[in-house]
């Protein structure tokens, strides 16, 4: 895979996500507890050997940026290859502002690409959670003779709603593509591929189709390269048998985090290591008293109080009497004596206070925001 | 090499140790890489001590065993002591001219490495050992011995009088100048004992290296040669009074009961203290599970991990893996080893990567725990056996 | 120098730069061969035992951020503390856009410096190339309990003209700062203290000051902050007495670089170690028939002409009968056979044609842009 | 330790040859840190030649004088080899039970590496030494090992035939397949020198060494004892003919000559070759300043010198200063040594941090270079008696 450079757009911030992205990229949302979506991402990547991967954001990057550091943490600090992240404003005065849509960011970020030796190119979003292995995938690509590849599951959500905004691709039966569209509202479909924002093709030919469509004013990659020109490019779908959970409202936020309780689906997603940032965290303590079931826990959290179906990141309190139930917890949260949490989302820094109820509903969830006291 | 810029501290941490009492916990493995406290190795607390207090450029002395420890040390970059100048340099013995030569005493170790102190032009030296868990700012001891004018500066510890008898014990005037030092006294006459922890003036220590190479009846032992000739040639040690937990973890008994005293607050020694942090490298492993019906009580538990069973005042490392049913009580779960369902561990060290077969019980409940008897380690010895 | 954090502001860039800053960043401008002039702002930050540094940049920081990438060059990749670079655009949507002054670019970023632990902050701007040990002024400055010192100078630029824009403080006997004002115009003053745009403080009184200024609208930290409150807080100027040069027009840019020539000041320069991103070059082969004096070489050229009065940067080749004199000679670029350079800057990946000629003047430096066949 | 993935290929660098025949330069560094070609040292080229070639695990086994060796190694990061799994290990001989064993043979040093290599459960194992000067694609020649289904591949190089008998020769069948291996024959059958770059299939190898090591008679050494045993046991050992620059740089001549074979384009070794890049640790040094009145020609120069005299074929290293009127020819000029004014330097090596003073001359021409004699290595022992 020494000729394979990873992309990963990580900007794709939508407005379902509510409070949750305000202070971050989607990319660096945190996920399964002491992870963020991106370090799936990176991981799959890695693990399957390709060291050469670009990030390319556009606002409200700083909490990736101070997740990423060097790369160091993914194996990604190299002298040849490793990790960049790409911004906006980084280059000179003729490009200004945010990006207008995924071409414009490949666009003015191509003299980046290029300067990479990689001969293919792995595109991929960051709205999905998976620690893909390419390797497979790459050989089909190359034995397909495809221009393009696009990754797609019939498989998504569980068989759940998926929100409006995830892209379906129409194969005929040897696999080609010959369209694509966006579900434009929640949808419930069966029997339909799902796309997973993935695709392979050539460097080269990326770099063609990108300068093309920007010169005749384009934006989109999905709509405008995929879509348009499904009837003229050789573009083949691909299926991943894997259970997918894509991120693009806060309810498939909850779906994707509460599925990591799930025994089979933690076995799968963690077969391969997933890297993530390095906190130097002590062991959780579990104190007398205190009652744990069916929970997913971070190191140097300390627990007195009761916790039930939920998720805790690194460094979250829960105190005598406190009850946390189908909760996700973000990092450093304090739960307080006696303190009732359910169905909430509890985002870094928050303290709930002594007493303090907050329930939400399985149907909708309280999200609290970053550094709040309750 | 490129002249390197002069450190006006280094830290000399001897981890060659077998540690021929700790059995079958370091018969693979030298003692400073054993395992402690959920996710750490002893000589993370000697280092994490170092990088705390400022010191930043560290030889460490390794001669036993040493794959598992170099590798754990690698370039020292979970201690942040990955510099361009200084950080952390692993030194193993070595051939020189056509002879090679085992570091023999402690003393000795540094005296073959003094070429690599020297480059450096310390104007003090800090002797370490990897045996001891304990937090301590070396800045401080490092202040007091600029501010005695000292040669040599041993920090102590004060022990109850019964204990003594165990230790090198330091016979000091009122300004706490040492004028005697006896090891392992019968009839101590106080009660401050070495911890093992020595500033040196760099040039004071290289004189007595010397001096104690030529000297072929020595053992070439800073306790037994140098710390003594030391005294009795009037230069000015002086005993520096440490005050805090410190545990040498020399026996299996010291060790588990060293592991269990972080479960302890009033114990004295706290790990999650963000202004002392204790830093490790950190496997790569998802957070722990804790499944329904699991019964927790007054234990660590790391990353890996997954609890179905009863763990009570237990220490799980990395990986470990606790099925329905199973009782672990007062126990260490090495890395990745396994309690299936309905056995039973107490007291015991469970070794690294081994199972606990169904319904099998390791360990008994000691009637008084007084000696390493009372302390179960399940090995492979144990697996092959039964 | 654990209590003191670094903050260079690395965006001054000028127009009077033409093109030499069009691609890039004033702080990371090629200086003496190899380094570019944020190599001895960090350097000097580091000689000094300061580890704690943040680079501020607005746009065009591409190739800032190629430079510095982890800051392990310049032992700065570390676990707590090291180096942050800190762009516009990377926090939440309340700011947008490029920078308004430096004021705003300290507002902007006040989040991140108020999380160091650091006690004093040393806050430096990028267009003085100096390798300066901090040590010294950092006690002087404690012990004069002032509220807020600046360094300056009484020798920038050789004595010679010192273009628009830069600072001049006015003390009284007492070394107080009265006054401070920005000259208008090129001028060639005597007895003047030039401000190095280097300025000490507690933490906590940068961060009141940017704060209050900004609350009121104002945007320079010069002018809005320094002079304003010259009568206010208790300022002391300290000087530093070492030759200065600062970077602000292509005539100073040139003067920079060929006083490294001067073995005195290259010495002092020198004296603590310049660190810088590692390439990897060859040692530079000098072939029969090259003629080459006065001259500072970088690694990585081919010499096989005549080079005089000159500096070039890694990986430059003077071909056979080829003439370079007074000039400099930025990375990657050829001088073919038989051509002729003279008071030449010639940018990046240049490549001077067979036999061709060109010349500029004492008075008048010719710039060849980055890229450019001539 | 956690469970390290699997690696298809490893290499074990031999790094622990004192070089006895390189006399003064390797008096207290080990061989393969010795400098070469003005900013490199020996160690660099299999390094390079093992990250260019995909191989990103490495044990470098040291024994003699390791100290400068492992600092330069450090993290491996010059070479990009500071990984999270595999990257570069150093291997120093330990202690292991209560006794320590010293290398003996090549083959024993891998032996008693073992373990470590089971780590990464290879498939195939280079083995390499750290004493030539070459650039070579490993991935290649197991490619031909894995078509050939050989248990060892050697690499051979085709010296002429007046020179094969100072060399280890294989005598092999038309596929290439080795049926001898004579070690310095008198009366050489065949012109295919041994390179002393092996790749092993692991299983094999293990076996081979396991039983070396109950052979009390045994060298244990690849060239003596484990290639002659395999080829004896009819196992598949092939050569892999090289074509290429190659230098055993064992003596002083050899490691002169390689130095002035890399001014010459057509001798066929370009360091200076993007696709295939050495790495080395560089020094942290300003450009070099060539002065009025200097006269350079057919030189490399490095970061770090002064030069204002006269430098013709010669390679200077970091920080040397040649001063006006000074002369030096056909010499290599370690870091920071000094020639000074009106002094003359010819067909020398002059030692790092050495000065030649004004107006001295060093070394002569040879009428022909047969022998080390031709060149003079000018170390502290000419200083201090001169």
């Amino acid at each position: 895979m020494d000729r394979v450079m990873g992309i990963i757009l990580a900007y794709s911030d939508r407005a379902a996500m509510r409070e949750l992205t305000k202070v971050r990229t989607l990319a660096s949302l945190p996920v399964a507890g002491k992870y963020r979506i991106i370090d799936f991402l990176l991981s799959g990547f890695v693990n399957s050997g390709i060291y050469d991967i670009s990030v390319i954001t556009n606002n409200n990057y700083h909490s990736l940026m101070d997740h990423l550091e060097s790369g160091k943490n993914w194996d990604l600090m190299r002298k040849t290859g490793g990790l960049r992240l790409l911004t906006p404003l980084s280059r000179a005065d003729y490009f200004t502002g945010e990006y207008k849509g995924t071409l414009d960011a490949l666009n003015r970020n191509l003299y980046s690409i290029k300067k990479s030796d990689a001969e293919y190119i792995i595109l991929s979003g960051s709205s999905i959670v998976c620690n893909l292995d390419y390797g497979e995938v790459m050989e089909e690509h190359i034995k397909s003779k495809a221009d393009l590849t696009a990754l797609y599951t019939r498989s998504l959500n569980g068989g759940k709603t998926v929100p409006r905004g995830v892209g379906v691709l129409k194969t005929n039966k040897d696999g080609r593509i010959y369209d694509l569209y966006i579900n434009e509202d929640d949808v419930k479909l069966q029997d339909v591929n799902w796309c997973l924002e993935i695709f392979i093709m050539k460097k080269s030919l990326l770099e063609t189709l990108v300068a093309d469509a920007v010169s005749v004013g384009m934006t989109d990659f999905y709509m405008d390269v995929v879509k348009r020109l499904a009837a003229t490019l050789n573009m083949k779908g691909i299926e991943v048998t894997e259970q997918f959970f894509e991120i693009s409202d806060v309810k498939g936020y909850m779906r994707a985090n509460m599925n990591f309780l799930n025994e089979e689906y933690r076995r799968k997603a963690f077969k391969r290591p997933v890297f993530t940032k390095i906190k130097d965290s002590v062991p959780t303590l579990y104190r007398e008293g205190c009652y744990v079931s069916n929970s997913l826990i971070s190191d140097g959290c300390k627990i007195e109080g009761t916790v039930i179906n939920s998720i805790l990141s690194r460094g979250v309190r829960v105190e005598q009497g406190a009850f946390v139930t189908d909760s996700i917890i973000m990092q450093n949260t304090d739960i307080k004596q006696g303190a009732n949490v359910r169905y909430v989302i509890s985002d870094k820094n928050v303290i709930i206070r002594e007493g303090r109820e907050v329930t939400g509903h399985e149907k909708y969830t309280v999200l609290i925001e970053k550094s709040t006291i309750v | 090499m490129n002249k390197i810029s002069k450190k006006e501290t280094i830290a000399m941490l001897l981890a060659g140790g077998q540690g021929n009492r700790l059995g079958k916990l370091t018969k693979t493995i030298a003692k400073p890489a054993v395992a402690f406290g959920g996710k750490y190795r002893i000589i993370d607390f000697p280092l994490s001590n170092c990088i705390n207090s400022g010191i930043d450029t560290i030889g460490v002395l390794t001669q036993y065993q040493p794959l598992e420890l170099n590798a754990y040390i690698g370039s020292g970059q979970p201690w942040d002591l990955d510099r361009l100048y200084g950080g952390v340099t692993i030194l193993p013995p070595y051939v020189k001219g056509s002879l090679g030569e085992w570091y023999k005493g402690t003393a000795n170790a540094i005296y073959q490495n003094m070429h690599f102190i020297s480059l450096y032009e310390p104007t003090y030296v800090v002797i370490l050992s990897g045996d001891h868990i304990y937090k301590a700012n070396y800045q401080l001891m490092i202040e007091y011995h600029k501010e005695k004018k000292a040669d040599c500066t041993i920090a102590v510890l004060d022990v109850p009088l019964q204990d003594a008898s165990r230790f090198g014990i330091m016979n000091v005037k009122d300004d706490l100048r040492i004028y005697e030092f006896e090891e392992k006294p019968k009839e101590p006459k106080s009660t401050l004992a070495s911890m093992g922890v020595y500033v040196f003036t760099w040039e004071k220590l290289k004189e007595y290296l010397e001096k104690d190479e030529k000297d072929k009846d020595s053992h070439n032992d800073f306790g037994k040669n140098i710390i003594p000739k030391m005294i009795v040639s009037k230069e000015r040690v002086y005993a520096y009074p440490y005050k805090g937990y410190w545990k040498d973890v020399g026996t299996v008994k010291a060790l588990w009961e060293a592991n269990m005293d972080i479960l302890d607050k009033d114990k004295g020694i706290d790990i999650d203290d963000y202004r002392w942090k204790i830093y490790s490298r950190n496997p790569v492993l998802p957070p722990q599970y804790i499944g329904e019906g699991a019964e927790i009580k007054n234990s660590f538990i790391t990353e890996g991990c997954t609890v179905e069973g009863f763990v009570d005042h237990s220490i799980l490392f990395p990986g470990v893996i606790v099925k329905k049913g199973a009782r672990v009580v007062n126990s260490i779960l090495m890395p990745r080893s396994r309690v299936e369902e309905e056995a039973v561990v107490e007291y015991s060290i469970i070794m690294e990567d081994l199972t606990v077969p169904k319904g099998i019980k390791v360990g008994e409940v000691p009637e008084i725990i007084t000696d390493d008897e009372g302390i179960t380690v399940y090995s492979e010895e144990e697996v092959n056996n039964g």
